[in-house]
């Protein structure tokens, strides 16, 4: 393999896993304070390439504020979801708010066919994304740089609201100990409705990058990459912000380069994907980055 | 300050506590004592507002807080020292203060509440920057105690803090409820260590499975040879 | 009544990280013998317990139980060798009867295949009806037989207590660990307590050692006792002895010993 | 001795009930009908074979969709005729002993369900030290390893173009018959008490262990049993459709099944039958919403897709408000019905 | 208990709902299509179509027809269920559809056995029809669209291909299979076949693996959404190559997905197009009343297949002189030179479509008609 053709895999998979370490990081933060995979934040990431959809095409708006109204927009439905299928379980046993995600996914889901159509729509891409910057041999897209860029801005703004904010330490120990947060008087379903209002903002920040990046909508979009971003929440340690991103990127990494490594076995890519993660869990269940903790079912 | 009447508590199918009334005067330390599963901590909990499944009255300076959430509770100047400590271990020991401080809207005052809370509790202040879990148990004892002071309360709820503690700690512990006591909050101590708890409270309530079985005052209760039979066992 | 060594111990020595728990434990059990293992909270007397009965793998020493070594075993197995045990925070199987729940453990002693009842093999059938009968006779014993059809959890604390030593009964141990037997127990239900686990020391020819901070219990029935504190073994000989022995008052019963004593 | 002679007579009523009423059904309703209650069979088969895994022995599995997948593909490449091998192989030709390999139905049935069976306790060495969340993540993991390499070893499976022209053997006989079996012999494990110590295993592992359980066998156990069963409902339902291919075997596959499981009542051998049906029935019925409706003289369009928002609905009203599924942890019994009648007289 | 009953009473209700008495004097046409699921773009396409032709059409041998039109979820399961649906409750007389050979020859086992004849619409694998007395379809198969694919891109110079299919389509790898056979007996070389999995959105790493073996065309028989994003990567990553795909490609959307970068790609389709430069008088009447009834919607071949589907169903109905199954079927198999939107269509022995495979490429941002090939076979 040429160094040239090495790059381009490089930038592909720096792509591809950035893409994912975003979403990862919705389901990681909900995960680190419920103990919840949260199946429906997939069908988020989808409403969330939607709203900027319809903000663009249906209402003319520009990108900026079409990307904030989407953003918001998903937002309040994650807040609405938690507030609807997950909160009145809260007492429930884990499993039970599990497969009321799932419910909730196959909601929206079939809810968006009915609305939107299964019809894949097409998104019209910024002109300043588009322009191919040519290094030698190596073509890079704009995007390929921008999307890893703001993943680390985001990425290092929740940290710094988890760690640094009164409402992140709240966070912080809700996901230790619900019961004795409450008694420091903390609203624990406002800190709850925020942590699914901040995941969602994620999950419709990637749902948007990724239709820009793979320029269409439709409603199935979320339920692969959201399978994806989950196998990567896990690789890196689910419930590690830190781990998210690093799981994404590894994720984004392998499946980039299995392809270019072993071209014979591309068919195969996913199946690698599943070996690892089932390689991880059984040596360090808690992922790569993950803290230790007691197995609570 | 604190009076509970008839309270009657459930868990499922339990009926854990069977018509509870107790009086908790301003100033004063309550305890209540009993063996294991008589219904301390539940009526504890009523209290806090953990428990759902409840009837009764829970009056709070005359406010019915018997379906308040908890974090109403606390605002409303209730604090509690959870059954075995329940301090946040992956926090550092200023951020378990902060918590304890979260419902509070005055900032400025926060970093001298954690000063006075450093003053009694001096071996939290060496502390500050380490993980609750790192703690010894008397010292998360301590993180406990200072957490629940943190949010300026009135009253105190303690369950069990000697649980688990050298002798010498309960002693050291039951010195600083007094102190605490001494400044003005009103404390409600559950312990099973009863003649501790005895030799410091004004006022006793004796529990047996969700009953109050006898009630009176520290002294008269340690003299009682019936509190000796049915709980210290002779 | 033979007086041979059941349980042994080495220098059991278990840390968690930097932590040690127990420190080099050696204790010898005579057979018939009921003992006690006491200690101020935190002491590392489960921790002993859980190494005992294979749930943790001592970081060093040994433990013999009837001569061999089973240090290191998995809990089923030293449990099918004839060690049993209760704990501490009562773990009843919450869901089934209290029936269930012996027969459950009286399960290690069945040989018929696990398939055996839902096939029909007649002797799986019989082998079972047995196990129900033997099961329903040790409930009889423990004073459960009218609850036997009750679901573990709704019963009362004590009968709770002894459910569990009844289920503890019916692996048909040599050896019983009792964690905490009197915790949340009054008076008379103590006394109750302690002639019940006389009773079944002799009826069943057990060897017992329990754990337990009310002191009238174990003064009461235990013979022979060990006392932890930090982990370390501090002092054991026979309760009198301990009663009066300065450092077990300073370490464990404190000045504060007149509330239990 | 009374009482059990009498349920026994009862449930043997019961199953000559059982096998006169499919003799009715298969006569008298049409295809569609049949059609269904074909399914409800092998839905009934599965859920009961999940239940076995996760609500008697509390092993959260996600692998369901790859149990099946075996089975299907073992027992469809078993009674699939040479001739129909050949021709639907286009891409390569099917590998030496598979291409000569037959068998009758009900042997080929029971070999797809061994097959799963044996994959079962292959995976279950590695995965069952998991627990919780872990484990569901892992089995999901293997499932969907199976479908990959389904899409990928073509000489064997015809990769993505399945396998087609399946002879349709699977009728309300062999269906139901199964479906019998399956239920008898996991209702009987269960109340064995090789079935109490599944579940003391799901209660308390820790305390089972201290009763000297072998707890990992029985983990194997179950979850054997349970892959055996999902391997037969999966055999069953590639015979019935009559082609497969592994796009059948996603994720959503096994989320039906848990949510018959969950619907039904985790740890009720009743409620997985119940939901089974019910589940099965709903799902079909549910079309009219898709259909054009007039209600008074107002004609209301078919929307496409209404049925699965109607029905993922409803899933959620049943975890939002009766999360124990329809029986919870309760059975029906005999007894239940006996002493319903003599209510007031003798206790037992 | 109570629930027990309940249960019984639902069950009961079905039961009877089941048995519904289908009333006579109407010609009951059952349209089983994916509505919803992975491939409802084309299930939608192909619907409006057929409702198309039932409004032009809405009679037959003097009796009205009626379309009960059942949705199958692009999933394998409910499609059996939907045909015997279609059957056994509403009575059909014939069946159209489907989009989707996997989902036609799960629906083909249950027509076949209850003697119900059904009218493919653009189910173009083999098998489909093989053996079967009953199915039909109005689309060609893909041994011929992907040899004349194959021929195409030979025809234009084209020596070096490369691949890169969908390994969980079994569209995708069918119709791979036959263009490469094509190929390589016309003596062109295949340099490299790589391969995905549905639902992946990144191709980067592929089609950079098959850039550096620098083919002169690549052939991709994907749906049109993966398609269309696969040609614009492609285009991103420098491809100079030509990219030829197959009738999945025929959307009116992917062009607005893939936007400047699909300019120049071509794909074998059904022979109609808008752009058509010469449309026989049929075809000219179906893009007149298509854009009278969906104003903002090009018409399609999709769409006019389902047209062809429906009016070669009539055609046979008209010829049996009834809407009998058995006579439909006979009249089907008899099928010969009927004109359709999508050309003149003459059943062969296996119940396909003999039609010419029409080319189309992107040009100015248009889907262009550029021609018929019929590929030697």
């Amino acid at each position: 393999m040429s160094l040239a053709m090495f790059v381009q895999h490089f930038f592909n998979a720096l792509t591809l896993g950035s893409l994912y370490s975003l979403i990862a990081i919705g389901y990681t933060m909900v995960y680190g304070i419920l103990r919840l995979i949260n199946f429906a934040h997939g069908d988020i990431f989808m409403l969330g390439a939607y709203f900027v959809f319809f903000g663009t095409i249906a209402f003319k708006l520009p990108w900026l504020p079409a990307v904030l109204l989407a953003v918001a927009a998903s937002s309040f439905a994650g807040i609405l979801v938690d507030r609807i299928a997950y909160r009145p379980l809260r007492d429930a046993p884990r499993i039970s708010a599990l497969i009321s995600s799932i419910g909730v996914s196959f909601f929206i889901q079939n809810l968006a066919i009915v609305l939107f159509t299964g019809i894949p729509r097409p998104v019209q891409q910024p002109k300043i994304l588009t322009g191919i910057m040519q290094f030698g041999a190596v073509r890079i897209l704009p995007l390929t740089l921008v999307v890893p860029t703001i993943s680390f801005v985001l990425v290092l703004g929740l940290l710094w609201i988890v760690n640094k904010t009164k409402p992140g330490l709240a966070m912080r120990a809700i996901s230790k100990d619900i019961e004795t947060t409450r008694l420091m008087g903390v609203s624990v379903d406002k800190i709850i409705a925020l942590t699914f209002g901040l995941g969602s903002a994620l999950a419709a920040a990637s749902g948007i990058m990724w239709a820009l990046r793979y320029p269409q909508v439709h409603p199935l979009m979320g339920s692969f990459p959201g399978f994806k971003a989950f196998i990567a929440a896990v690789l890196g340690g689910i419930g590690s912000i830190q781990g998210a991103m690093v799981g994404g990127l590894l994720l984004g990494f392998i499946e980039i380069m299995i392809v270019a490594f072993l071209p014979a076995l591309s068919g195969y890519k996913d199946a690698f994907a599943f070996v690892l993660l089932i390689i991880i869990l059984l040596v360090k269940p808690t992922g790569l980055m993950g803290e230790k903790l007691e197995e609570k079912v | 300050m604190l009076s509970v009447e008839e309270l009657h508590v459930h868990y499922g199918g339990i009926h854990a506590i069977k018509g509870i009334s107790i009086e908790v005067p301003q100033g004063k330390i309550v305890t209540l004592i009993g063996a294991n599963g008589a219904g301390k901590s539940s009526t504890l909990r009523a209290i806090a507002g953990l428990v759902r499944q409840k009837k009764g009255r829970i009056l709070y300076k005359e406010e019915d807080i018997l379906h308040r959430s908890p974090e109403h509770i606390v605002r409303a100047g209730i604090a509690m020292v959870p059954e075995g400590r329940r301090i946040f271990p992956q926090l550092s020991v200023e951020e378990n203060l902060k918590l304890g401080a979260y419902a509070r809207t005055d900032a400025a005052n926060i970093r001298s509440d954690m000063d006075w809370v450093f003053e009694l509790f001096p071996r939290l202040r060496e502390r500050a920057w380490q993980k609750g879990g790192t703690l010894s148990g008397g010292e998360q004892q301590m993180l406990a105690l200072g957490r629940a002071l943190m949010s300026r309360p009135e009253l105190i709820m303690m369950d069990e803090p000697s649980l688990g503690l050298a002798p010498l700690l309960v002693r050291e512990v039951f010195e600083i409820i007094a102190a605490i006591n001494g400044e003005g909050k009103t404390v409600l101590l559950v312990e099973q260590n009863a003649y501790a708890a005895l030799k410091i409270a004004q006022y006793a309530y004796v529990l047996e499975v969700g009953s109050v079985v006898l009630e009176g005052t520290g002294e008269q209760l340690i003299a009682d040879p019936r509190v000796r039979e049915a709980y210290l066992g002779g | 009544m033979s007086n041979g060594v059941v349980l042994e111990t080495k220098n059991l020595t278990m840390r968690f990280g930097g932590l040690t728990a127990v420190q080099k434990f050696s204790a010898c059990v005579e057979e018939g013998h009921i003992v006690g293992l006491i200690g101020p909270n935190g002491a590392g007397k489960t921790t002993c317990f859980n190494m005992i009965t294979g749930f943790y793998v001592p970081t060093e020493g040994q433990v013999l139980f009837q001569g061999a070594d089973i240090t290191g075993l998995p809990p089923h197995k030293v449990c099918a060798r004839g060690i049993a045990r209760t704990f501490q925070n009562i773990r009843l199987f919450k869901n089934e009867t209290v029936l269930q729940n012996v027969m459950i453990a009286g399960h290690v002693r069945q040989t018929s295949p696990w398939w055996g009842k839902a096939m029909g093999l007649p002797s799986a059938i019989r082998e079972e009806q047995n196990l129900r009968e033997y099961s329903l006779s040790l409930l009889d014993a423990v004073g459960l037989s009218q609850l036997a059809m009750e679901q573990a959890d709704s019963l009362p604390y004590g009968a709770q207590r002894r459910l569990e030593i009844a289920r503890a009964l019916a692996t048909n141990p040599r050896f019983l660990l009792l964690d905490e037997p009197a915790a949340g127990m009054n008076p008379q239900e103590s006394e109750a307590l302690m002639a019940f686990i006389r009773n079944i020391r002799d009826r069943f020819s057990l060897t017992i050692l329990l754990i337990e901070h009310d002191m009238k219990v174990v003064m009461g029935v235990c013979e022979h006792i060990w006392v932890l504190d930090y982990g370390v073994c501090i002092a054991e000989g026979e309760p009198t002895a301990i009663r009066s022995n300065p450092k077990v008052i300073e370490a464990y019963l404190g000045e504060e010993a007149p509330v239990h004593a | 001795m009374k009482r059990t002679t009498r349920n026994a007579l009862c449930n043997l009523l019961l199953l000559a009930a059982g096998a006169a009423l499919l003799l009715w059904v298969d006569r008298t309703f049409d295809r569609y009908v049949v059609q269904v209650l074909n399914l409800i069979a092998i839905n009934t088969i599965l859920a009961l074979s999940l239940n076995l895994i996760y609500g008697f022995t509390g092993m959260f599995s996600l692998g369901h969709a790859g149990f099946m997948a075996v089975g299907a593909y073992v027992s469809s490449l078993l009674i699939l005729p040479q001739a129909q091998k050949q021709t639907i192989y286009i891409l390569k030709p099917l590998i030496w002993p598979l291409s000569v390999l037959q068998a009758p139905f009900f042997v080929a049935v029971l070999l797809g369900g061994l097959a799963a069976a044996l994959f079962a306790i292959l995976i279950s060495v590695p995965v069952l030290r998991l627990g919780g969340d872990y484990l569901g993540i892992a089995t999901l993991g293997f499932a969907e390893i199976i479908r990959v390499v389904a899409n990928n070893i073509v000489p064997i499976t015809n990769g993505a173009l399945g396998l087609k022209g399946i002879p349709s053997y699977a009728n309300l006989w062999w269906t139901y018959g199964w479906c019998a079996l399956a239920v008898i012999f996991i209702a009987r494990l269960v109340q064995s008490n090789t079935g109490n110590v599944l579940k003391a295993i799901r209660d308390d592992e820790v305390a089972a262990k201290a009763m000297g359980i072998d707890v990992f066998k029985y983990k194997v156990i179950s979850f054997t049993v349970g892959g055996f069963f999902a391997g037969i409902g999966g055999a069953l339902l590639a015979s019935l459709l009559t082609t497969i291919d592994p796009k059948m075997f996603t994720f959503m596959l096994t989320f039906n099944v848990l949510m018959i499981v969950v619907a039904g009542g985790l740890g009720s051998i009743t409620g997985s039958v119940l939901s089974g049906a019910v589940i099965t029935v709903l799902l079909e019925w549910l079309r009219f919403v898709e259909n054009p409706v007039t209600i008074g003289g107002f004609t209301i369009p078919g929307v496409p897709g209404m049925r699965m928002v109607v029905f993922s609905l409803a899933l959620l009203c049943i975890i939002l408000f009766r999360r124990e599924g329809i029986m919870g942890m309760r059975e029906w019994s005999w007894d239940m019905l006996f002493r319903g009648r003599t209510r007031g007289g003798e206790a037992r | 208990m109570k629930y027990g009953r309940l249960i019984l009473g639902v069950l009961l209700v079905c039961i009877m709902a089941g048995a519904a008495f289908a009333s006579e004097d109407v010609i009951r046409i059952g349209v089983y299509l994916p509505l919803t699921g992975q491939m409802a773009f084309g299930g939608q396409l192909e619907l409006d179509g057929v409702k198309m032709a039932h409004e032009a059409v809405p009679e037959v041998l003097g009796k009205k027809v009626e379309l009960i039109v059942i949705d199958n979820k692009s999933d394998k399961v409910e499609a059996a269920n939907a045909m015997q649906r279609l059957i056994e409750k509403e009575k059909v007389h014939a069946v159209i559809g489907t989009y989707g050979s996997s989902l036609a020859m799960a629906g083909g086992e249950i027509s076949e056995k209850a003697g119900i004849p059904v009218m493919g619409t653009s189910c173009t694998n083999p098998l489909v029809t093989q053996g079967k007395k009953y199915y039909f379809r109005a689309c060609f198969i893909d041994p011929f669209q992907g040899a004349a694919a194959a021929q195409y891109v030979f025809d234009n110079g084209s020596k070096k291909a490369a691949m890169l299919l969908d390994v969980a389509s079994d569209y995708c790898v069918g119709l791979g299979k036959f263009f490469e056979d094509q190929f390589k007996k016309l003596g062109g070389e295949l340099v490299t076949t790589l391969n995905y999995q549905s639902g992946d959105q990144d191709f980067t790493a592929q089609l950079t693996e098959i850039i550096s073996k620098n083919p002169d065309v690549l052939f991709i028989p994907s749906y049109f959404a993966e398609g269309a994003i696969i040609i614009k990567q492609a285009k991103e990553l420098g491809a100079k190559f030509m990219i030829m795909g197959g009738d999945a490609m025929d959307n009116p959307e992917m062009v607005k997905i893939g936007g400047e970068a699909i300019e120049g790609f071509a794909f074998t389709t059904f022979p109609y197009d808008p752009s058509m430069p010469e449309m026989s008088e049929l075809q000219a009447q179906f893009t007149e009343a298509w854009k009278a009834k969906y104003p903002d919607k090009d018409s399609n071949a999709n769409s006019a297949l389902g047209y062809d589907s429906y009016m070669l169903v009539i055609d046979a109905m008209k010829r049996a002189g009834s809407a009998d199954p058995e006579a439909v079927t006979k009249a089907l198999a008899e099928t010969k030179d009927f004109p359709g939107v999508t050309g003149s269509t003459t059943m062969n022995a296996t119940h396909d479509a003999e039609k010419p495979v029409g080319i189309k490429k992107i040009e100015g941002g248009k889907q262009v008609f550029v021609g018929t090939v019929m590929p030697n076979l």
